[in-house]
């Protein structure tokens, strides 16, 4: 029992770990531009197709790297054409416009792609188990797990340590001050929507490698990157990092005892969280009022 | 994408879709024909969006090309058949709502549908109030034709029962007693895992299992358990895409090394969703292509494939013998009135050319279901051409795997 | 009584300087009229009073949804789990307590109503996208819980085995089981009585105090409204108003399901008030109309419908801000 | 009427008010003046409770309401408007007006309208917007009319709340002549025939010396001078702050 538990945890920290990158392109979104963006889940889902349609030619690794950036340039051009002009208006424009989008984007993935499953190929050695024993672990979760981490860190670096990203940080806490600095608002905010959605890109190639592409895959993971970013508190990277990493974890253990509530659970953790720490984990007080 | 193609060019007289809106907004009041003009109108609903997208889309296909077929023949009672096919989107109240609409606006004699047991067994409640003679080509899940059977509700697929029986002493035979299930919460999971452990409690066999979300993406949790557990077999009772990524987790994580896989349902759908490598296990198909031995099958076959450009599936055959079962029924019943039909069905014997299989195959009058011959076997990757991924090993009659009438626990109650 | 009502809702609700060239009652009369003729002249344009009905649902939802949305300006993506709940409340009273229509709406709605009352308690702090994203994850908890709860709720297959019972007693009994026009017209009857009611909570000092939060909630404040108790009461109000449209669902369709819960029909109930005209009392109505009665033809037509419903959710964002009912008034900064 | 006692307040290590007093009788008219940054805006945030003082003490009709937040404040009887227009743009001007009316009228929680309570808060309503001079444009949305009328409407809503205290910040802020002149007038009608007793903040010493009985003057966060208009107008010092002002 005590192995099957710990396995679990490991389990849930690589499930986690996928909430994570996943939640991180919506929070970056939400902090900067007010935005809660419900394509975000068609944004990972059109990674993984670019991946498939693009790996014959570029083989796996060329479709890993180019596909996020290709899924960013759309974003770009989305974020450009229709969500800038909602920026100032009452949210519900903003949530409308995003979940109507969804929509189209998802049935223009059945239509492209066929709304049957597909499989993306794999480079054979990454299928394997790491060893008989952690025969749950594949390479390929890990090889996850550790793309996960590169592009996290990649991102905090960017964030910390580069003149736009400072700006994105700055933003977040006070766009008049930033404004009034003469950074150009709206192009930081367009630069912004497109890092999320290379965000989502990544992680949809790599769900593609996981669970396989079909037009409704982002739905099922766009309500945990909810929960993560409620329970690690709006406004904070780092506790939608843990948020993430937390209900992967909780998922995973509920699965030992009552697998059919797994999905409950995270939602659960929210109300606990909403009840007792309403900011969140490590949110900011005032940061969601 | 097939679906557009399909279900525009056979519904629309006038291209764009809604220029066909207004056409019969306007049109429908105002312009009487006599009766033997009119189409007979044959409703649809299936889940054409959503998770169960591509089976639904078999479904249509399969009786797009029976209303082909048929009115090519002269039709039904004379009269030309129009297929009217509505979304549900894997909606209950979506499914309902275009029920309602097929029988009230637009004058259906018959609905076929659903993929889904839950909205199939809804709209049985809609056409059972109607009077509307209902056939479900694909809702599995045994009250519909069990506790719940209605006068006017036909079944072409079968029960999970019937699978589950199928399929069970070819694996205890083979591989052993112990058992693991994954299996999904809602209806279809629970009967078909009831129905094996029945078949396995009868063999003397031992098992355990989990219930997981229908959606579930991620089977590792449950994965460590089974492997933990050691059991002969690992059934797989997920559906549709689920079904494949556990397939592709399974053997991702080398499990097929220990145990055999296995389960009901496999459909070729999903076969084909899945790499090479999970391409595996033991299974039931409901129906197959590849009958070399019976003419009838070969020549629809190749007819449905110059058509249709693919490979016929099970759900390809429901939706094909659910037009045709329409015409049988009228045509012995001289009528289009439900409780006549439902009456006509009762025992009716699907001639060779519909049934597309050896032996008898019959609508049982005590359930309304009807009973083909399972084809069980081992799904392997493709042999030869790209859909040849089944080999059958035995073909079990039907009403064997069913049990009697009162095994389903059906009490059918004539219309009031 | 409703037309008498709905007069001042309407003049309450709208606020505008503008004499209509139409008196108000006469709009009324004509809004009634059509309504209580849906049976017979629907038919004729080729519809069919199933969707009537099935838009009175929909429009009562919206309209309570608006309530909160376009009189307090407080934005909830959840209300479908109002809804939902109180399709469920109603299905698990007739299916496991009593075989009585009145008492199946009553509880539903206190179940809906009750838990919106609890959860707005959590939320009140909260504003805009933040808020509408805890109505929104708290929206799919309970969908999971009906998704996993098997054995009550009947699970992804829906809440089934319980149908609308007829109501009253002896010679009074209304049947409504058939599902035709008397049942549209018990659908409307209830509908004029909510909406009768939401007519004079709009009018009332109560209601005046919601649309001053929504105009300036700092000002609000520092006229000593109690804000954080006002956008409470209004949630919790709102969340009984659509929770009694989800039982007229359950109704409807003798099924309650999942998906009346999923956050997708929140945003549809969202869109049918954005659609209609937030700021107007009768625009969630309109919306609802409008959207199921498109939603209902484009899926006939084609399977890509997705593809239109969220064209329509775009077009409306971009272009029909103020929605069909809200482009009579001026146009401003919105 | 109103007591101040000592109040100062800072922000972090900054001191914006420090050690301030003043005594209001009623039916006085208190102007609070002094150049940019000299504590006024604070000073009278404290007054009327948008936040605490970190020290000293607030007495309104002898009652300490130091702690006592700004919309409860309101319910004991001190009515103020802003510096920026706050007003209910998309409703009317009556509407406005008829809230602030409710609100006062405690009916907050009434939720069917009622004739009994519609009667009571309509007619608040229409005397005040009668004695500012909105009548006529009673049915208007108030986002339609012009500034002026806008400030307006906000005293209107300040008056149907029934203070015994009213306070102004900058009344004539963003005004041309003619409606400063306007605001200057309703103001003084106020006080001089309804016996209103009013503080306010103003920049436009027209304004001030027209219309004040006593001035207070804010200088660095301490207060420089107090005393009728003529002593202000004669002190040094107070020049001497202006004049520090505009070099």
């Amino acid at each position: 029992m005590f192995q099957v538990i710990l396995f679990n945890v490991t389990n849930g920290l690589i499930i986690g770990a996928f909430y994570v990158l996943m939640a991180l392109g919506l929070s970056l979104i939400l902090n900067l531009s007010n935005v809660i963006n419900f394509a975000h889940g068609n944004f990972l889902a059109l990674g993984g197709y670019l991946a498939f349609t693009l790996s014959p030619a570029l083989g796996y690794w060329g479709a890993l790297l180019v596909s996020p950036f290709i899924t960013a340039l759309i974003g770009l051009a989305v974020e450009r054409l229709m969500i800038r002009r909602v920026y100032n208006r009452d949210p519900v424009y903003s949530l409308l416009l995003t979940f109507g989008f969804a929509f189209v984007m998802q049935d223009a993935a059945r239509y492209i792609w066929g709304p049957n499953g597909l499989p993306l190929g794999l480079p054979e050695f990454l299928s394997q188990p790491i060893s008989p024993t952690l025969f749950f672990i594949t390479w390929y979760r890990v090889f996850m797990v550790g793309v996960v981490i590169v592009a996290v860190l990649g991102l905090f670096a960017f964030l910390r340590y580069t003149q736009v990203g400072i700006r994105i940080r700055a933003g977040t806490l006070d766009l008049e001050t930033v404004a009034s600095l003469g950074v150009n608002i709206s192009l930081l905010r367009t630069f912004n929507f497109a890092l999320g959605c290379l965000l989502a890109g990544l992680s949809g190639v790599l769900a593609a490698g996981q669970i396989g592409l079909n037009p409704n895959m982002g739905d099922d993971l766009l309500m945990p990157s909810f929960i993560a970013i409620i329970v690690g508190g709006v406004g904070s990277l780092i506790g939608t990092l843990f948020g993430g990493l937390l209900i992967g974890v909780a998922a995973a253990l509920t699965t030992v005892f009552y697998p059919s509530a797994s999905e409950a659970v995270i939602y659960a953790i929210m109300m606990i969280v909403l009840l007792v720490r309403p900011r969140g984990l490590m949110g900011e007080e005032g940061m969601m009022a | 994408m097939a679906t557009i193609r399909v279900s525009i060019n056979r519904r629309t007289l006038i291209k764009s879709g809604f220029a066909l809106a207004g056409s019969q907004v306007i049109g429908a009041p105002f312009i009487v024909k006599s009766l033997a003009d009119e189409p007979i109108k044959i409703g649809m609903v299936n889940p054409l969006t959503g998770v169960l997208s591509a089976l639904a889309q078999s479904e249509v296909d399969g009786a797009r090309y029976a209303e082909a077929e048929i009115n090519k023949k002269g039709g039904i009672l004379g009269r030309q058949v129009q297929l009217l096919v509505e979304d549900s989107a894997n909606d209950v109240g979506t499914g309902v709502q275009k029920t309602r609409k097929l029988i009230d606006r637009d004058n259906v004699a018959v609905i076929l549908g659903d993929v889904n047991s839950g909205i199939a067994y809804a709209m049985s409640q809609v056409t059972n109030e109607k009077k509307i003679f209902h056939i479900v080509p694909g809702g599995h899940t045994d009250p519909i034709t069990g506790t719940s059977c209605k006068w006017n509700v036909f079944r072409i697929c079968n029960t999970t029962t019937m699978d589950a029986n199928a399929v069970t002493p070819e694996l205890v035979k083979k591989f052993g007693k112990k058992w693991f299930f994954i299996t999904p919460d809602y209806a279809y999971g629970h009967t078909l895992q009831d129905a094996f452990i029945k078949a396995l409690k009868k063999a003397g066999g031992t098992f355990e299992g989990d219930m997981l979300p229908i959606n579930n993406t991620d089977f590792s949790a449950t994965l460590i358990k089974a492997k933990a557990y050691k059991p002969n077999v690992l059934l797989n009772n997920m559906g549709g895409l689920t079904q494949i990524n556990c397939m592709k987790q399974f053997t991702q994580f080398g499990m097929q090394k220990e145990m055999a896989l296995g389960g009901a349902l496999f459909e070729l759908e999903s076969v084909k969703g899945c790499p090479p490598d999970a391409q595996t296990g033991w299974w039931t198909m409901e129906w197959w292509w590849n009958q070399p031995k019976v003419p009838e099958v070969v020549k629809f076959v190749s007819d449905f494939r110059a058509a249709t450009k693919k490979t016929p599936s099970a759900r390809d055959w429901f939706g094909y013998v659910g037009m045709h079962t329409v015409r049988l029924a009228a045509e012995k019943a001289k009528s289009l009135e439900g409780p006549k039909m439902a009456k006509a069905l009762e025992d009716l014997e699907l001639p060779p050319d519909v049934a597309l299989q050896p032996g008898k195959v019959r609508y049982r009058a005590g359930d309304h279901e009807l009973m083909p011959n399972i084809f069980v076997g081992e799904v392997h990757p493709p042999k030869g051409e790209p859909d040849d991924l089944f080999a059958v090993s035995a073909l079990v009659p039907g009403e064997e795997a069913a049990g009697s009438v009162a095994d389903t626990g059906c009490k059918m109650v004539a219309p009031a | 009584m409703s037309a008498e009502i709905g007069t001042g809702a309407t003049a309450g609700a709208i606020g505008t300087r503008r004499t209509p060239a139409v008196p108000k009652w006469v709009m009324l009369a004509v809004v009634w009229a059509i309504l209580i003729a849906v049976p017979y002249w629907l038919p004729l344009l080729g519809g069919y009073t199933a969707l009537a009905g099935r838009v009175l649902v929909f429009g009562l939802a919206a309209m309570g949804l608006n309530l909160l949305l376009g009189f307090t300006g407080v934005l909830s993506f959840g209300h479908a789990a109002y809804f939902g709940l109180g399709a469920y409340g109603a299905g698990l009273t007739l299916r496991y307590l009593a075989h009585s229509t009145p008492l199946a709406m009553l509880l539903g709605t206190l179940l809906g109503g009750l838990a919106g009352t609890l959860f707005g308690l959590l939320i009140v702090r909260r504003r805009g996208v933040y808020f509408a994203m805890c109505t929104i994850a708290f929206g799919q908890l309970w969908y999971y819980l009906a998704y996993s709860w098997n054995d009550f709720t009947g699970g992804f297959d829906g809440l089934r085995d319980f149908h609308r019972e007829p109501i009253g007693f002896g010679p009074l009994t209304l049947d409504i089981t058939d599902g035709g026009n008397k049942f549209y017209f018990f659908l409307l009857a209830v509908f004029a009585l909510a909406v009768g009611l939401m007519g004079l909570l709009v009018r009332s000092p109560f209601g005046h105090t919601l649309r001053a939060i929504r105009e300036n909630e700092r000002r609000a404040r520092f006229l000593a409204i109690p804000v954080e108790r006002q956008i409470w009461l209004s949630f919790s109000i709102s969340c009984f108003f659509t929770a009694l449209a989800g039982t007229l669902y359950a109704l409807l369709n003798n099924f309650a399901d999942p998906l009346a819960l999923h956050y997708s029909l929140s945003g549809y109930l969202v869109v049918m008030c954005v659609m209609g005209g937030m700021r107007t009392f009768w625009g969630p109505l309109v919306g609802a109309a409008v959207f199921v009665v498109l939603q209902d033809y484009i899926s006939s037509m084609t399977v890509n419908w997705m593809s239109f419903v969220g064209a329509i959710f775009v077009i409306v964002v971009l272009f029909f801000p103020r929605g069909l009912l809200g482009m009579r008034r001026t146009r401003k900064s919105v | 009427m109103l007591e101040v006692r000592n109040i100062t307040k800072r922000f972090g290590n900054l001191v914006a008010v420090k050690d301030v007093s003043m005594s209001v009788r009623p039916g006085e008219l208190r102007a609070i003046i002094g150049p940019n940054g000299a504590g006024k805006t604070t000073f009278f945030n404290m007054i009327s409770g948008y936040f605490p003082p970190t020290k000293g003490s607030i007495l309104f009709q002898g009652k300490d309401v130091t702690h006592v937040p700004a919309h409860l404040r309101v319910g004991l009887g001190m009515g103020r408007t802003f510096q920026i227009t706050e007003v209910f743009p998309e409703l009317t001007v009556h509407e406005n007006v008829l809230t602030a009316a409710e609100v006062a009228a405690r009916q907050t929680l009434h939720m069917l309208p009622n004739r009994a309570d519609a009667k009571l808060a309509n007619d608040v309503a229409a005397e005040m917007l009668a004695l500012v001079g909105l009548g006529a444009k009673a049915d208007r949305l108030v986002g339609e009319l012009s500034h002026g009328d806008q400030r307006t409407t906000e005293i209107a809503m300040a008056l149907a709340q029934l203070p015994r205290l009213l306070l102004l910040d900058e009344p004539t802020a963003g005004m041309g002549d003619q409606e400063t002149y306007e605001i200057t007038t309703l103001i003084r009608r106020l006080h001089k025939e309804r016996n209103y007793t009013i503080v306010l903040i103003e920049h436009d010493m027209r304004v001030v010396f027209h219309l004040a009985d006593y001035i207070t003057v804010l200088d660095q966060g301490g207060l420089l001078a107090e005393g009728r208009p003529d002593e202000i107008a004669a002190s040094e010092a107070v020049q001497a702050a202006y004049l520090g002002e505009s070099q």
